[in-house]
């Protein structure tokens, strides 16, 4: 390792003596920056600075002819350092770092400038202050650019394999797509059966095609592909690493019961523990010995380990060594080069009381009403509450989306989801129809705020809706629909109140037999995650992308992926496609089984560094710096060694170290100094120019 | 000072993370809500990076209020936020020490998308300025202090025209 | 470009070709380029006695007004004219020539 | 005929963001893609427009990035003014007979710096990027931030006077071009051929496209974009600053008579968006939107919708029945609206400028050419839509973006990932069974492979 080090840091020293040619690029972006900063103006100031050998402004610097024009200068002017002033550099620092790399220079050997997002869009009033603040930023890049070095992308061997969290129909259509390009891919499911929320639908809209075949059959893909791994039952608890080589530790709860049996169901009945059946959203029971589902994958029953008494009555009837209650969950290690995250949502949960929930029986939520006229489902599909037949239903759209503060009470956190569900709004139609099939005299009411139906096809199930004879009311958020129970004489349990818009703004009441609430999408609880995979949140606590237009799948850290509704809301072909957009990304971090890091990471400068250890003593990396031994024309002495993949470049030894021998590459501390000389120096006759 | 002096006559840096901070004030840009202008942001991969004698010098060399923008418990490096907290707290020391208003530095927590943390702290800093005004240089240092003040302007010059 | 005699001689016989070739094509640009001509003459010859806006223009030359808007446009793209405050009303721009010594 | 016998793992057609995306995820990847765009430069749709929602990102500042990264990728050979002219199944996929229509302009040693473009005499009016509302010449680049940055020449107008000749440093000038044909085997083809929007004439009651102050949103964007026809925001009928600005929601989408039933998912969004920008651009204005449903569901776009109710855009539900002209081409909208306590009420109201929220139609119907079907609304048929949204019924054949039904631009950039994924994962089943014999080019339907 040190020989391999030793190298690199060669490469690092060799002497760059040559004197710095700079060329200065001021973006007008069409007018964004060039309507408030003086931009000719400002290269023409740049122009005096020493070193300076060339100033200009372009209309769109991005464009192909203002790349053009820095190959141009780096060929023929000899320019060898670039500051270039422009919008965010979020956006276009790879796009000129590339533009360098073309014109055959160093593509470290270059510093962006925010002039739009930092100064001409936020100083509109100020144009005279603004161009000098722009000029005075440059003039900080230019004494940037005199004390920049070349660098060389750390790079790294990546393993071929990728991780998938979450079991979902998101992260089955990802780990397909990345087996089928020919990684590796360990998939952990949280629950012990895959297929996610798919599984809990009885068919899908818009294709109306039933939903657990559909599932199968990409299931049994999944299966199918000889290089994928499955855990269920998993959770990540820890990870280290980065992009091309995380180890990720993986517990995983055993199911307490090893493979199938036939007298599955006798080892249920004798179960004395019977709880709440999520998969139906709790319309029915479970005991602690269970089957998500018939049909599930995997197949076999499952011990529910926080509910089980450890009676040992199922162990008794089940053939001998079926059953074994003493099983500890276990942890192992995986090392992948990526991680998708396809952790999805939860159904939004309604408060106490919200439009009658849980104050009243007969208001369900609209998965409970998917689950109710599922043929699978507890009433075997069949439209009845509390033993008897529904006349008529109403469904509120909205309830736990376009929430608005003042309006909607927050949740325990202090948020309200001031984001649009964007499937509740098809869902529900499509339960409409789905009532209308089975039992054409229930009269449908969908109380709604905008009828949502964007989606191809999706619009076919609101004209049908109206075809069907259900009605449609319009509420506005600020007046929240009311629920009320009715006296016991009254013939219908429930009453709704609605002033609504589509007729005459009178309040009106609908006496029902069952109220659905279309609850929206919250992200599934992730904090832990989150941590682990250093990724945040939005405001509206969906995993954030980088950039919500241009690379929607990607996260802040390289090589951690979303697919699907951990993003944010979506329906299952959008999280299908999201989903194989992850793939994509991984493919083409992984693909070639090596990784380029950028090459900020700490450098030692071997002049400077007396072994005094301060830097290895506050690293808080593991393995990033060591004290090592080394013997020079017969004098033994101690020097620090950066490992550049295990620096991930938090600079806290750069302030520690008493002798300034260490620092970021590319983020130099002394280029800091003179930033800040630059931009606090006097601008001689800076009115003259004005 | 009023506000316009303030911005005629006063300068502030930021430092701000490249994974919190600075993504703020660039997100502060896109809502194109005004601030004044006398205010310069750099960005930095990792606050843990300056030294008390850097920030002291800022000072010396024209800058009248530091913030630094650091990403807090959101940082992407472990160890980060604590050891800038450290070196902020050692530069406490020196302010003192050089007899300067501690309000003139200040560490704050701002992520990507805290538009309006952002336009706060840059308030809370123009405010404080409108009340104590720029700092006199050169700064009053006693004579023991390592940080004596820097002799030669660097190399930030005009060439004669 | 290349400008020896002979390159000019090969040019120009090529573009009679091309001409004769293109005989209906070139008559109908023809005869687009004198409206064309004539319209921006019109708007030119206005401008040199002022800024004018787009409704002004189109009552000195005579030119509906959205064609009027189409040459400055035209001509704003081009360099030829640039905007010039706004009339008294505010809804309208002004437009100056931009080489204003010709007049 | 010139034969250029060269073998790509992806042909991609249509230049637009969708087709660019989708052929930088192969390309990065390692796949040789052929990217082939019938316009003279790459950037499709998105290049129009002004800024994005909901981040208000300059769109030339985030899609010029992407067309050039396109044109410098190794990995991508890129033919613009080209088609695709035949398709035929061979044994290792697809045999691609692309027409490269002549520019008139050699390529090669064009430098794009417009002498041509300002020697040249003529001026007709720029319909292709700027709805007619200015003019390029007859030889011109087609726009600032064009990719390649290459003059083309429109020959149907030409004079023929040599002037662009003349005044051309690098002789790239060459009248006597021809088209050239050239041929390619492409593994797998993904089809990004995009969208067109519902012809702002389509409906009478709007005016049939009569009106000069009935615009459509595209061309509101170009009005909006820094580099749009009048650097600002006017009316074309006669240059005025709109002090009342209309949209008119669902104009050529939801609309059954129009043939368009379906939602044209981006219309909502846009109008909102400009209304925004548009109260920047014109700080007096006053902005109404008539809608039926406002559909903002993206993520973070109801937080927009909420803003731009903040901000004081006027929402008012109601059906715009029909617009008319007064004498001073002021369009009267007569609406049926439906106010805050559901009294529905006709009313007309004046405007001096409406822009009808044109909704999205297909660009191209591939069924000919590629055999590839198209479901009844017009737009690609995905036989299995659900799980997986880019896999057509031709064997090898994917798609991408609006040319499988009206998409925005965040989803035009998933779907681009997921065709991607999908070419990459057919063609490594390509590769390991060796050159498998095509089959038959009869639809199938899709196994989950």
């Amino acid at each position: 390792m040190p020989e391999e080090q030793n190298k690199a840091e060669e490469i690092n020293q060799k002497p760059v003596e040559e004197t710095p040619r700079i060329g200065v690029y001021v973006c007008n972006c069409g007018g964004n920056i060039g309507e408030v900063v003086k931009t000719e103006m400002v290269a023409r100031m740049l122009e005096k600075l020493p070193n300076v050998v060339v100033a200009r402004s372009n209309m769109f610097m991005c464009s192909d002819p203002g790349q053009k024009s820095i190959t141009d200068d780096i060929k023929e002017k000899g320019v060898n350092r670039v500051v270039i002033g422009a919008c965010s550099i979020f956006l276009h620092e790879q796009t000129f770092r590339r533009t360098l790399e073309r014109a055959g220079l160093n593509p470290y050997l270059y510093y962006h400038i925010g002039l739009r997002e930092q100064d001409s869009w936020v100083h509109h009033d100020r144009p005279m202050e603004a161009t000098e603040k722009a000029f005075r930023l440059m003039a900080a890049g230019v004494a940037k650019a005199r004390r920049m070095k070349p660098l060389e992308p750390v790079r790294l061997p990546a393993h071929r394999h990728a991780l998938v969290v979450g079991g979902g129909v998101a992260g089955l259509r990802a780990a397909l797509d990345m087996a089928q390009r020919g990684l590796n891919v360990t998939l952990v499911e949280k629950s012990h059966y895959l297929g996610g929320h798919m599984a809990q639908w009885e068919r899908v809209f818009p294709t109306n095609e039933e939903a657990r075949p559909l599932l199968k059959r990409m299931i049994e893909k999944v299966l199918a592909q000889p290089n994928i791994t499955i855990h269920t039952g998993a959770e990540v608890i820890k990870s280290r690493g980065y992009v091309g080589n995380f180890t990720v530790t993986i517990r995983q709860t055993p199911r307490g019961v090893h493979g199938t049996f036939p007298n599955e169901e006798e080892a249920i009945s004798v179960c004395p523990i019977k709880v709440r059946r999520e998969f139906d959203f709790g319309l029915s029971a479970r005991k602690a010995i269970y089957r998500a589902y018939s049909g599930c994958v995997p197949e076999g029953l499952v011990i529910d380990w926080e509910h089980c008494t450890k009676c040992g009555e199922c162990v008794k009837v089940a053939p001998e060594g079926m059953i074994d209650l003493e099983e500890e969950p276990f942890e192992f290690e995986v090392n992948v080069g990526a991680v998708v995250l396809a952790t999805g949502y939860q159904p939004y949960e309604p408060f106490y009381g919200e439009m009658g929930w849980k104050e009243y029986p007969e208001v369900i939520t609209l998965p409970q009403l998917h689950r109710l006229l599922d043929t699978e489902g507890p009433s075997e599909g069949k439209l009845y509450w509390s033993g008897h037949p529904v006349r008529d239903v109403a469904i509120i759209h909205c309830v736990g989306s376009r929430q608005i503060e003042g309006v909607h009470r927050p949740q325990p956190d202090g948020n309200v989801n001031n984001y649009c569900s964007r499937v509740c709004c098809t869902a529900s139609l499509s339960m409409a129809s789905l009532i209308h099939q089975k039992a054409p005299n229930v009269r449908v009411y969908e109380i709604f705020e905008d009828i949502r139906a964007y989606g191809r096809w999706h619009e076919d199930y609101y004209t049908r809706a109206s075809q069907n004879g259900v009605t449609f009311l319009r509420y506005y958020a600020e007046e929240i629909p009311e629920v009320k129970r009715l006296d016991e004489k009254a013939e219908r349990p429930l009453l709704v109140k609605v002033r609504d818009h589509l007729t005459w703004g009178e309040e009106i009441e609908i006496p029902v037999d069952l109220v659905v609430l279309a609850v929206g999408m919250m992200p599934n609880p992730i904090q832990d995650l989150m941590e682990i995979f250093k990724v945040t949140p939005g405001s509206d606590r969906f995993l954030l992308e980088v950039h919500p237009k241009l690379r929607p799948v990607e996260t802040a850290t390289t090589g951690i992926v979303i697919a699907g509704t951990a993003q944010g809301p979506m329906n299952i072909q959008e999280s299908c496609a999201a989903a194989s957009a992850a793939a994509s990304k991984v493919a083409v971090l992984i693909g070639k089984a090596k990784v380029e890091l950028e090459p900020y990471v700490a450098h030692v400068d071997p002049e400077k560094c007396t072994g005094s250890g301060e830097c290895v003593r506050v690293c808080p990396q593991e393995e990033a710096i060591t004290l090592q031994t080394f013997t020079e024309d017969g004098r033994t002495f101690q020097r620090a060694v950066v490992t550049p993949a295990n620096c991930n470049g938090c600079g806290v030894c750069v302030s520690a170290c008493p002798n300034r021998a260490i620092d970021v590459q590319g983020w130099r501390l002394d280029e800091y100094e003179a930033m800040v000389e630059a931009i606090t120096t006097n601008v001689p006759a800076w009115e003259g120019v004005a | 000072m009023n506000r316009d002096e303030v911005i005629k006559n006063t300068k502030i840096l930021i430092l701000a993370t490249l994974s919190g901070g600075y993504r703020g004030a660039d997100m502060t840009g896109q809502g194109h809500l005004e601030y004044p202008p006398n205010t310069y942001i750099l960005p930095v991969m990792t606050s843990a990076i300056f030294t008390p004698k850097f920030y002291i010098d800022a000072f010396e060399k024209g800058f009248d209020a530091i913030t630094v923008m650091y990403s807090g418990t959101d940082s992407p490096y472990k160890g980060e936020s604590e050891r800038t907290a450290e070196i902020i707290n050692e530069t406490y020391e020196k302010m003192r020490e050089l007899n300067l208003d501690l309000r003139r530095l200040r560490l704050a927590a701002i992520c990507t998308v805290c538009v309006r943390p952002f336009l706060e702290e840059v308030e809370r800093a123009e405010k404080l300025l409108e009340e104590i005004g720029p700092l006199p240089r050169p700064l009053a240092r006693p004579k023991e202090s390592i940080y004596q003040p820097i002799e030669e302007r660097g190399d930030a010059t005009y060439v004669n025209e | 470009m290349t400008n020896t005699t002979e390159a000019k001689k090969q040019r120009t016989e090529m573009l009679v070709e091309m001409r004769k070739e293109h005989r209906d094509t070139v008559q109908k640009a023809q005869e687009i380029l004198k409206s064309q001509q004539s319209a921006r003459k019109a708007i030119e010859r206005a401008l040199t006695g002022g800024p004018h806006s787009v409704p002004q223009l189109a009552q000195v030359t005579g030119l509906p007004a959205h064609e009027v808007l189409w040459h400055i446009a035209a001509m704003k793209k081009y360099a030829e004219v640039v905007e010039a405050g706004t009339d008294e009303s505010g809804d309208y721009y002004l437009y100056r020539l931009t080489r204003e010594s010709k007049s | 005929m010139s034969t250029n016998n060269s073998h790509v793992d992806a042909l991609v057609v249509g230049g637009g963001i969708s087709g660019m995306q989708a052929a930088l995820d192969l390309a990065d990847q390692g796949y040789k893609v052929l990217l082939v765009e019938r316009k003279s430069s790459i950037g499709g749709k998105m290049i129009d427009l002004s800024k994005v929602f909901p981040t208000l990102d300059c769109c030339s500042c985030i899609t010029t990035p992407k067309m050039s990264a396109t044109a410098h990728h190794d990995n991508i050979t890129l033919m613009t003014y080209s088609e695709v002219e035949a398709i035929s199944r061979n044994e290792d996929g697809f045999t691609v007979k692309i027409l490269k229509k002549p520019r008139y302009v050699i390529e090669d040693s064009c430098t794009g710096c417009r002498s041509c473009e300002l020697a040249c005499p003529l001026e007709v009016p720029d319909d292709e990027h700027e709805f007619g509302r200015t003019s390029h010449r007859i030889i011109y680049v087609p726009f600032s931030t064009a990719v390649p940055q290459k003059a083309v020449l429109d020959i149907d107008h030409c004079l023929f006077c040599g002037k662009c000749m003349q005044a051309c440093p690098s002789d790239a000038i060459d009248f006597t071009q021809q088209p050239e044909h050239l041929e390619y085997t492409a593994r797998s083809i993904v089809l990004a051929t995009g969208f067109e929007t519902t012809p702002l004439d389509a409906k009478k009651e709007y005016g049939a496209g009569q009106f000069r102050n009935v615009i459509s949103g595209m061309m509101m964007e170009r009005l909006l974009a820094p580099t749009g026809p009048y650097g600002r925001v006017l009316r074309p009928s006669d240059g005025k600053m709109p002090a009342s600005i209309a949209y008119v929601q669902c104009a050529g989408s939801r609309d059954q008579t129009l043939g368009v039933p379906y939602c044209s998912r981006v219309c909502c969004m846009y109008a909102i968006k400009q209304a925004m920008l548009l109260s920047g651009a014109l700080p007096m204005a006053e902005i109404t939107i008539y809608y039926m449903d406002i559909r903002t569901f993206g993520k973070g776009y109801e937080q927009f919708y909420q803003n731009a109710k903040a901000m004081g855009i006027e929402f008012l539900k109601g059906k715009v029945a029909k617009i008319r002209e007064d004498e001073n081409q002021n369009p009267i909208v007569r609406v049926e609206l439906i106010d805050e306590y559901g009294k529905t009420r006709v009313t007309e109201r004046q405007h001096d400028l409406v822009v009808l929220s044109v909704g999205m139609v297909p660009g191209y119907n591939p069924q000919g050419m590629y055999g590839v079907p198209i479901a009844e609304d017009g737009f690609v048929q995905l036989p299995d839509y659900n799980v997986f949204p880019a896999v057509t019924s031709q064997e090898g054949i994917f798609v991408t973006g609006t040319a499988a039904g009206p998409m925005d631009i965040v989803d035009s950039i998933m779907m681009a990932g997921a065709a991607a994924a999908s070419a990459a994962a057919y063609l490594e089943s390509k590769q390991k069974n060796g050159n498998r014999t095509p089959q038959n080019q009869s639809e199938r339907s899709v196994e989950y492979a």
